[in-house]
């Protein structure tokens, strides 16, 4: 059945500077804000976009993705006309080749776009904490009868090197790309989110994957030829809480953002509800001699101890006379008694035995790794 | 792989057990335990177990059950082979009375007919048990019994519960009316299994001869012919059917006593609320807390549904705050029930008793 | 993307129509033109249109619809956002009387209140159109009409339809009682868009002073006060009403005149039926015929749904076989309508004329 | 959640020996019966047998499969827990992979088996025409208290040496596998459908993944080995229709198996469906002057001339005084008028234009490929 835009989810990323989060799954899967991965983020942005059909893209390590993706319930996206579909790399007559970059493995799905017969694409990445209204988007891009519209924030002049900076004129039009500018003109960095006039994008697909020379990238190859082409290019003003996390760093940070007094980031908009997979947890459970402060606590919890300051994801343990303090801590996490948890990052179903000692005030932040045991007694305050 | 039970609750007996909760929703719809409707409960027991077609025979007020329940997707039964039925009531043509649970069965006999599992399994609502169905049926097929019936140790002394007096072998011989005597060793648990072809039979023939109702009209006039055999459950029952009964069995909750945490997991409409917040000075000591609240004062020996505020300097002991309530800054509440978004305005003082826990009405502004 | 209109299905109004055939289905449950229900067109026409919020308004015997519509899968309206919504009747509390679509609309205030769409447009499940509701909801806005309702040239001499008379600029000045007169020039679609804030206050209004019906109660009083417009839809009508207009517009399916050729796909509950097949001397022309039948004899200028034999030397002229009937060998089924799971034994005649088709009741055997 | 049995469901194959027909799709798409894909068979005999966990594995041209499949609606695999997961080679951090082979696509996906806990594991493949109740198998396998059970057909001594054999004792024990014997002992040639206990074929699959040795094969490697290392492997005898269709040939005989005034293929058991997704298409309608017998017709045809002996699929057109004989019409098929089509296989969306002539009476049976166009007046007898 024909849709007015289809979105197509790049989640292939392997996501390295996550470490050993990313050691076993797909960036996109990574845990954020005690009940979410990274990919509800955007789905949960088409679903409130009125979006209804996504293709994921998928290459590294995707088990885990795919598992959390199941049907698309979560999201509202198991339907029998569009809906979530997964696109991984597949084998041709022609060969067997893996995705070799964001603009190649929308060309390798070309069909899969064709089917719905849309007037205009979405394309996204699964490496963002934010929320937006995509249909505002196409809204402007209608009005400004764009081929290409990319969505940009405005980033502090001295972050601008970091980004790809797009110079306008006074009505939005683009005039140049420049990735990563050492002396930026603009301090407009773009999301590396896109609308495409289908027609356009198909074309510009076909012309990158005919070229020898190209890394097959959106940012790289499509955008500055779409510029060089004269086409209509426009930027759409995005202004709210936009925030990467992909680094340990960030991630930490971001978390830590949510237990502001007044979050610079809203998770309870009822009308703008984050959708993720529920893992049927019980209420979490608060007991006798427990301490919370502070804190973002998911179902399923168990604390007996203290927790300032933090974030606990589903079905964590904290047992009596510990105390977790500054830190993110993974579903299925089980932190024992007498515990010290200063600024860690402490991955699914790790394992914290008593008495153990893990980061430090003040410290670097500390990375426990998915079902990692740190044993009775252990003092760990950084990784060697 | 096939499943040989046909799952049926029944919820045509009961009518008007808990008029202060059940005014405008059934029993079956009952908030309980944070974030689960009573049904909640016999459901995810039926699916985990791999029964998956289940009927719902209804008595009244199903209009909330159909929206809690949907199409049945949070339980996997949104199915085109089985699934999950809800059937309105049988009334009387003129719509004045209800007919009892046999008519039911009886309006919607199609729906058995048609399915293909040789065996139903009955229960109701209210008695939360996690009785294993398919050993139940293993026991009932090795005693060759027409009839078996679920019954556990007396041990509540429940005002609801109806006694069951077993002869040799586990036969039963006798069902007693609802009430609790210090003579009574073993109570029913409300859940029922026999042969379809059996069911259909004593349906037919019951409603023939005007009966109402399955258990008292059918099982017990005829338990000299039939061989009804006891199964006993050893595990946790909590029974709903009172004010305080709901008000003690929450309370269990906090005492680590309750059933919820016998199921791997408990399946119930998704809200997608997010994680709960506790601020700056929120103090919260045995509570069980659903997500989506925000909590700056202080909790104590209480449950919070899901989305409560407690503002700072309110304080919650006792109690038991369904969905969206708010308690106002400085505002106190004791040994109360708040149904879904009550407003405790600023400074006010709810106090119930232990003994008799106050309850407000839903979307009441105190 | 996100749609502005609310889809609210009224069959509050289809009381009793065609007896023949709804004595045990409501309206919108009757099978028509081989594998469908009438309710599917108004769904399709909604759902392709992106309309992803549906809710249908019931009068009684809902049962079947609620079996045919099941969870809503096969028209995506499974959702947990959205999605669809049957709502049983509003009754009076003896349950003695059906209180009009008005008190159905009011008793379920709390689903449009709820709902995010800024329009609601109603329409029934007897009058078949491919209305594009979007471009009337433009119209609607470019007029700043009030009231929108769908009208279409009166071609059809239909006795049901309600004349409807304009003014200038296509202002609504006049609806007539349903029934044919040369005069008409349009007759009414059953097709209404309104805001959903005017149609709850209408609602509203008019409950409380005791009105039943949305039409004849608060839109016809009202046309001097309110600005109710017209928009002119030009596509093919099908109105089925009576055993006469059902077998007509069946017939027409034949000539390719019917409107199932002008959707591109039309959604329905799925019945898994293999093809058909045709055997060894079968003599089939002008004929629609489902999957899943098997035909060794005659069929001419007929319709036959799902799962139908027709064996051998049978004959079947000018008819239509509802579901799983079988004609027997050598028997005859001339210019009559056979509903589901009619047997007609071998070497019996049914003849009707094309005037006056004669109806076989569901499970007869002849 | 835990699951007794889970169905893997190898779908990768590329069926090569059916030429324009999966040339742009995998065999398991391949249309059969009207209304079918191959795959619907084993997935249907999935649902039929209470299965509710299948693991489709693909790799070669999905694309077409995967949108077929969508999210396994059809079969009412569309599930929260379990249901129909499609997984395909993916990248992971020590490389990317394909699947090397049938045991080597398990292996890759141990992961996915693990996390529903099972005791058994089905192991299908998509290359049969065959209606098997999977729980009467897993009966036999449990009253034999076997560690693997592989279903066998009794097959034409003459036909034995191009099948994998069985030799069994009495109680059906396996005591040898030969693979395409020339002097055959047995009669009992492998379906290629086997039920494993998880844990016996767990450590296999990790035994023989280290194998360097290996061709990571069921029939190579697995079945051998568990033989050699003196595990419980019987043989369960099934008996009814049981067809290869990976050639034309075969595939069009299979068809025309159907025409039979008693197939010995019976698709019209209401006790045992095949399941396929529906096209949404109206009745089909048989023109005033068309004349169809012995044949087996789909939603949305629309009849003119005559058709005879012959299966047409959804959504076919034939025009006046045409002829179809002996043939086997894919969906979407547009036939003229005037033409003549004998012993054919249309494939979809071909268009066979007015007056052309496809194939022989008593000829080979010719292939038109999907989307080929057949211009008007055309003799098209065999393929060059």
């Amino acid at each position: 059945m024909k849709q007015e835009m289809v979105a197509m989810l790049l989640a292939g990323g392997e996501g390295k500077r996550l470490g050993p989060l990313t050691r076993k799954t797909a960036k996109p899967a990574v845990h954020f804000g005690g009940k979410y991965r990274i990919i509800d983020f955007p789905l949960s942005n088409c679903t409130n976009s009125g979006i209804t059909t996504v293709g994921v893209l998928t290459q590294y390590e995707p088990l885990e993705l795919n598992r959390y993706l199941g049907i698309g319930s979560a999201w509202d996206l198991d339907r029998r006309n569009g809906g979530l579909a997964i696109l991984p790399p597949y084998q041709a007559q022609s060969g067997k080749n893996w995705y070799e970059g964001t603009a190649n493995a929308i060309y390798r799905n070309l069909s899969y776009i064709d089917d719905y017969d849309p007037e205009y694409v979405l394309i996204l990445s699964g490496d963002h904490i934010y929320k937006m209204d995509y249909e505002k988007m196409l809204d402007f891009h209608k009005e400004k009868q764009a081929d290409v519209t990319i969505s940009v924030m405005e980033v502090p002049w001295d972050e601008a090197p970091r980004f790809g900076i797009l110079n306008t004129s006074d009505d939005l039009r683009i005039k140049e790309f420049e990735e990563k500018p050492e002396k930026p003109k603009s301090n407009l960095a773009s999301m590396g989110i896109y609308i495409f006039n289908w027609k356009v994008l198909r074309e510009h697909l076909i012309q990158d994957a005919e070229d020898e020379t190209s890394s097959f990238d959106f940012g790289k190859n499509i955008i500055p030829n779409t510029l060089l082409d004269g086409l209509d290019v426009f930027a759409y003003k995005f202004k709210g809480y936009w925030k990467d996390v992909g680094t340990i760093q960030s991630l930490w940070e971001a978390n830590m953002d949510l237990l502001e007094e007044d979050p610079p980031f809203d998770l309870y908009d009822p009308d703008f509800k984050i959708y993720s997979v529920n893992p049927n947890q019980t209420p979490q459970f608060i007991g006798k001699d427990a301490c919370v402060e502070q804190s973002v606590i998911n179902e399923g919890c168990r604390i007996e101890g203290e927790v300032q300051h933090s974030v606990l994801f589903y079905d964590v343990r904290v047992g009596e006379g510990s105390l977790v303090k500054d830190s993110v801590i993974m579903p299925g996490a089980r932190i024992g008694k007498d515990v010290t948890i200063h600024r860690a990052i402490v991955a699914s179903c790790a394992v914290i035995e008593d008495g153990a000692t893990v980061g430090e005030p003040g410290g670097e932040i500390v990375v426990i790794e998915p079902h990692e045991n740190i044993e009775s007694g252990t003092v760990f305050k950084q990784r060697a | 792989m096939t499943n040989d039970l046909l799952g049926v609750i029944n919820l045509g007996t009961e009518e008007g057990l808990f008029p202060e909760f059940t005014g405008h929703r059934n029993l079956a719809a009952v908030p309980f335990s944070g974030r689960y409707r009573l049904i909640d409960f016999t459901l995810t027991n039926m699916i985990t177990q791999g029964i998956n077609q289940v009927g719902i025979f209804t008595l009244d007020k199903y209009r909330s059950l159909m929206d809690h329940l949907g199409s049945g997707k949070e339980w996997d039964l949104d199915r085109s082979q089985g699934g999950l039925h809800i059937f309105p009531p049988a009334l009387k043509p003129d719509g004045e009375a209800y007919l009892g649970d046999l008519a039911n069965f009886s309006m919607h006999r199609e729906h058995f007919v048609r399915s293909k599992q040789p065996y139903v399994v009955i229960t109701g609502s209210n008695v939360l048990t996690t009785i294993d169905f398919q050993d139940m049926l293993d026991h009932h097929k090795s005693m060759g019994a027409d009839i078996t019936l679920g019954y556990a140790a007396h041990e509540q002394k429940c005002g609801y519960c109806r006694p069951i007096r077993l002869g040799e072998n586990d036969r039963v011989v006798g069902i007693g009316e609802r009430g609790y005597s210090p003579d009574d060793e073993y109570t029913y648990t409300e859940t029922i299994i026999m042969s379809k072809n059996l069911f259909l039979r004593l349906v037919d023939e019951a409603t023939s001869k005007g009966e109402y109702d399955l258990l008292d009209g059918v099982i017990r006039p005829q338990l000299h012919r039939l061989h009804v055999h006891g199964y006993h459950y050893t595990g946790k029952m909590q029974v709903i059917h009172s004010v305080l009964s709901y008000y003690n069995e929450s309370m269990r909750l906090l005492r680590q006593e309750g059933i919820i945490y016998d199921f791997p997991h408990i399946y119930t409409k998704i809200k997608h609320e997010p994680p709960t917040r506790y601020l700056k000075g929120s103090k919260v000591n045995e509570a069980l807390v659903a997500n989506g609240c925000k909590i700056s004062g202080e909790v104590q020996n209480s449950i919070l549904f899901r989305g409560v505020v407690v503002s700072e300097h309110a304080r919650v002991k006792n109690s038991i705050i369904l969905s969206k309530s708010i308690i106002e800054e400085g505002a106190v509440v004791e040994n109360a029930i708040l149904d879904k978004e009550v407003v405790v305005k600023r400074g006010q003082v709810i106090r119930g008793t232990i003994d008799e826990p106050i309850v407000i009405g839903k979307r009441t502004t105190v």
